[in-house]
């Protein structure tokens, strides 16, 4: 255990229970500027940790001092710290998208800075738990603030995504759960580092079953395919800076979990279901990519092309064997969460400014939102992986781990799931440069709702350009 | 037709999952990790004598903090969806209801007491004694002596609340000097029961929002 | 057989109702108790089978102790989700996903 | 004796549970849950676990008992006069 790196891993997840906490008792539509403050402060401690964890490779936290398995125990190395590193960065602008976002008697943010306070405690302290048990109870965190978010002030449509979205995080929360509690009574233990050694290929069935369970449960918070009914109304009708939240991250906590089980306790199990996986992967790939081809709506459009790019991440199951596969899936896990932070942001100033969600609506809005509709050409440039986007890197990672193993129907599926993402994106693009007919008035939005959009889309093309640093991070010992 | 199928396959799904489960619960050999010893080992040190408080306070302090959290969240969460809505108010029961009502409550607040203080060395703790005071309240609720809640206050707010923050303030506390909620073996029987009282009173107020929040929409 | 055993089983098959009762239910109220016999299913397996030799383990009980709690705060945010809707729809079932 | 005992409690927590999602009456299907709610206190001081019973009888049965039967309330009277 290395003394220094302490101190940012428990203040990532006291703090924004601290502000989540202070801003509740401000009051309703109160905690803004607290929130900003907080999450600026988190940053800065998640670029502190992932430089520490870069130099001074993984560490082990005991808390309470007692240590796993009789404690629990938090763990961070280069992937969570990478994880922790995303959220922050990702939450800090769209906070700042949110202000300005959110009128002040509107009753969708009367409590949405203590709601995304606890939603970013959840997600931090989940990528840190090094105890199963101690997931569950992050998952609900996360799972119940992300609902909370959905639904809040909203009308019928929201209420009946938040209860669909409800029911499935609980049905995958308790698969979880019971999946924990069979593990409990195999071994007497929750925690992972306890668990590394005792759990071998020759297992008992009871722990295939509870591999099994876990898995299903978080492949259905994950939304892969076809799990994924719930994803499009949730995503696609919550109120932009929540979209993007839980499209950025949301998701990937429990696809990430399910990454750490495979790597860690569950390793001599899982790979098994690799192609399965994969093949589940490329399925939403082609699915999410043709109902974004032919949504009405704006915003629904975007919400299934994350169903296609969360298929991505399932692509990299059967060949993680390779180096390179695990720094190919978290730089997908990097691009989708910035860049589609940063198109529902500019989705969010676009239904602000022409007042209805439709893409048949968007005729004009070149001439009139030039930063909003660059910001929305950026993220589109990295959903479809050009180069030099972190898309772009990712996608290629993928293709060059799968053919360096000779699976290269993995290869083909990553080119056409680009031409697919190229197809829905130019539809919106084509009708943006489309001329303003000249009925249409827009109605003036706030600069920084441009701007905070233009800067996550930016940052997911610029981090292309210095992916040396997140690789050389996740290098730094899994 | 299509739903018959679909009860069908769920139905065998559901029969499959048991009849496979029991099957491989019942060739289990003996867990290799007992954690009762160490439970029992570190009781001494852990400021409190019955295990499952010491696993919940301590051990495993840092799951109930978060699940704290997840209930004050939980609040937050119907808070946001119910809306700004004014109180009503509450009909008025029988008034044999309500003089039973106003009996019980003194009754309950001591065995809220009783369980708060017993839970260091037996069954009871915050949670159970929480959970008496909220349904104490949801009585007087339904006996019409107290209103349903509308947007709570600074005062409740603060209520709500402080259980937590006093929790998290003395994680935060105690990191001066060790690891995050390492209680100095001295000081947790006391630092346990400061957070156990804190929490009863979060905790009742709390569970009582999930049904006052939630009855104040319409009065009848 | 040991009591342990015993409710472990049952923990089993009443997780698996509670599952089958979601995904088949339409009425919401009732989804919410099929939730709530899931919850009470895993708790069951979780205590029961580590006490399979009927020796008391704390430390699944303490565990359940919080999944009870986390099981009424997510009861609780489904009744508000449902009356909201009742009030705003009069519907108590969820319909198609208008959108696709 | 006392394994025969668990297996009619284990039994009636199924049937029991078993009607609240059957049983065509939603009043009923309540009622049946809150039971269920109290046997399983009595499982869980079988598993030699009064805490869970405690906090089971007190907030899983008690607490969101009267949340349903709250709902339920609100729901019919809404129906009974729009």
């Amino acid at each position: 255990m290395t003394e220094p790196l302490i101190d940012p891993l428990v203040w990532l997840i006291l703090l924004p229970l601290a502000w989540a906490t202070l801003a509740f008792v401000l009051g309703p539509g109160r905690g803004a500027w607290l929130a900003i403050s907080g999450l600026l402060a988190q940053c800065w401690l998640a670029f502190d940790l992932a430089q520490k964890v870069g130099t001074g490779g993984t560490a082990l936290y005991a808390v309470g001092g007692w240590g796993a398995p009789l404690g629990i125990d938090l763990a961070v190395d280069g992937l969570s710290a990478a994880m922790l590193l995303l959220t922050q960065t990702v939450a800090l602008p769209l906070a700042i998208y949110a202000r300005s976002y959110f009128k002040p008697d509107d009753p969708a943010g009367a409590w949405f800075w203590p709601l995304i306070g606890f939603l970013i405690a959840g997600l931090n302290a989940l990528f840190v738990s090094a105890d199963l048990f101690n997931l569950y109870v992050t998952l609900e965190l996360v799972g119940l603030a992300a609902v909370g978010l959905v639904a809040a002030g909203g009308g019928a449509q929201q209420v009946v995504a938040a209860l669909r979205y409800l029911f499935a995080t609980l049905v995958g929360s308790g698969a979880y759960l019971l999946g924990v509690s069979l593990i409990y009574g195999v071994y007497g233990t929750v925690s992972i580092s306890t668990l590394l050694p005792l759990v071998t290929d020759d297992a008992p069935r009871l722990v295939w079953i509870a591999g099994a369970l876990m898995v299903a449960g978080l492949l259905l918070k994950t939304a892969l395919f076809p799990f994924h009914f719930w994803l499009p109304p949730a995503h696609g009708g919550a109120p932009a800076p929540v979209s993007a939240l839980l499209s950025a991250l949301v998701v990937k906590a429990s696809f990430y979990l399910i990454l750490r089980l495979w790597l860690g306790p569950l390793q001599p199990l899982l790979p098994t279901f690799a192609w399965l996986m994969a093949t589940l992967g490329a399925a939403a790939i082609f699915w999410g990519s043709w109902q974004a081809i032919r949504a009405v709506k704006l915003k629904r459009l975007i919400a299934y092309s994350t169903v296609a790019q969360l298929g991505y991440l399932f692509l990299i199951f059967p060949l993680l064997a390779a180096p390179g596969a695990l720094q190919a899936v978290v730089m997908q896990v990097f691009a989708h969460g910035l860049a589609k932070a940063g198109m529902f942001a500019a989705a969010g100033v676009l239904i602000k400014a022409t007042g209805q969600d439709m893409v048949a609506g968007l005729a004009g809005a070149v001439e009139r939102l030039p930063v909003t509709m660059f910001a929305f050409a950026l993220s589109g440039m990295t959903l479809m992986g050009l180069p030099p986007s972190s898309g772009f890197l990712a996608k290629w990672q993928i293709i060059e781990a799968a053919l360096a193993q000779g699976h290269w129907i993995i290869a083909v599926v990553v080119l056409a799931g680009g031409l697919l993402a190229a197809v829905y994106v130019f539809r919106i693009l084509r009708q943006a440069f489309l001329l303003t007919p000249a009925s249409t008035t827009l109605a003036p939005v706030p600069r920084t709702l441009e701007w905070s959009a233009f800067a996550l889309a930016a940052a997911s093309v610029l981090l292309g350009l210095r992916g040396v640093e997140l690789m050389q991070l996740l290098g730094a010992g899994i | 037709m299509k739903r018959i199928v679909v009860v069908a396959l769920v139905v065998t799904l559901a029969l499959a999952f048991v009849f496979l489960l029991s099957g491989a619960m019942l060739e289990l050999e003996p867990a290799a990790i007992d954690l009762r010893a160490p439970v029992s080992a570190h009781l001494a040190d852990s400021g409190v004598s019955h295990p499952v408080t010491a696993v919940l306070l301590n051990y495993r302090g840092y799951d109930t903090l978060l699940e704290i959290a997840v209930l004050l969240l939980a609040l937050l969460a119907i808070l946001a969806v119910v809306g700004d809505t004014a109180a009503t108010r509450p009909v008025a029961a029988h008034p044999v209801l309500q003089t039973l009502g106003r009996l019980a409550t003194p009754l309950m607040v001591v065995v809220a007491v009783y369980l708060l203080w017993t839970g260091a060395f037996r069954p009871g703790g915050a949670f159970q004694a929480g959970a008496v005071l909220a349904a104490a309240a949801v009585l007087l609720h339904l006996v019409g002596l107290l209103p349903g809640w509308s947007t709570p206050r600074l005062r409740l707010r603060i209520g709500l609340a402080a259980g937590f923050a006093l929790f998290l303030a003395v994680a935060a506390a105690l990191l001066k000097q060790g690891s995050l909620l390492q209680y100095p073996p001295e000081a947790a029987g006391a630092l346990i029961l400061l957070i156990e009282a804190g929490l009863t009173v979060s905790l009742a107020l709390i569970l009582a929002g999930l049904f006052l929040f939630l009855a104040r929409e319409e009065g009848a | 057989m040991t009591t342990g055993f015993v409710f472990a089983l049952a923990g089993a098959a009443l997780f698996a109702l509670g599952v089958a009762g979601v995904v088949l239910i339409g009425h919401l109220l009732r989804r919410i108790l099929a939730f709530n016999l899931m919850g009470s299913g895993a708790c069951l397996v979780l205590v029961g089978l580590a006490q399979r030799h009927d020796v008391a383990d704390p430390v699944p009980q303490a565990m359940v102790l919080t999944g009870i709690v986390v099981a009424v705060a997510a009861t609780a945010l489904a009744l508000a989700l449902v009356r909201k809707l009742h009030a705003l729809t009069g519907q108590l079932e969820l319909p198609d996903d208008a959108d696709d | 004796m006392t394994l025969a005992f668990d297996l009619l409690l284990a039994l009636s927590l199924l049937w029991c549970g078993w009607r609240t999602l059957a049983t065509p009456r939603l009043d009923r299907a309540i009622v049946l849950f809150i039971t269920f709610g109290l046997l399983m206190t009595l499982a869980w001081a079988r598993l030699s676990a009064p805490d869970i019973g405690l906090a089971e009888a007190a907030i899983g049965t008690g607490l969101t008992g009267a949340l349903l039967l709250d709902a339920y309330g609100v729901l019919r009277r809404r129906r009974v006069e729009p």
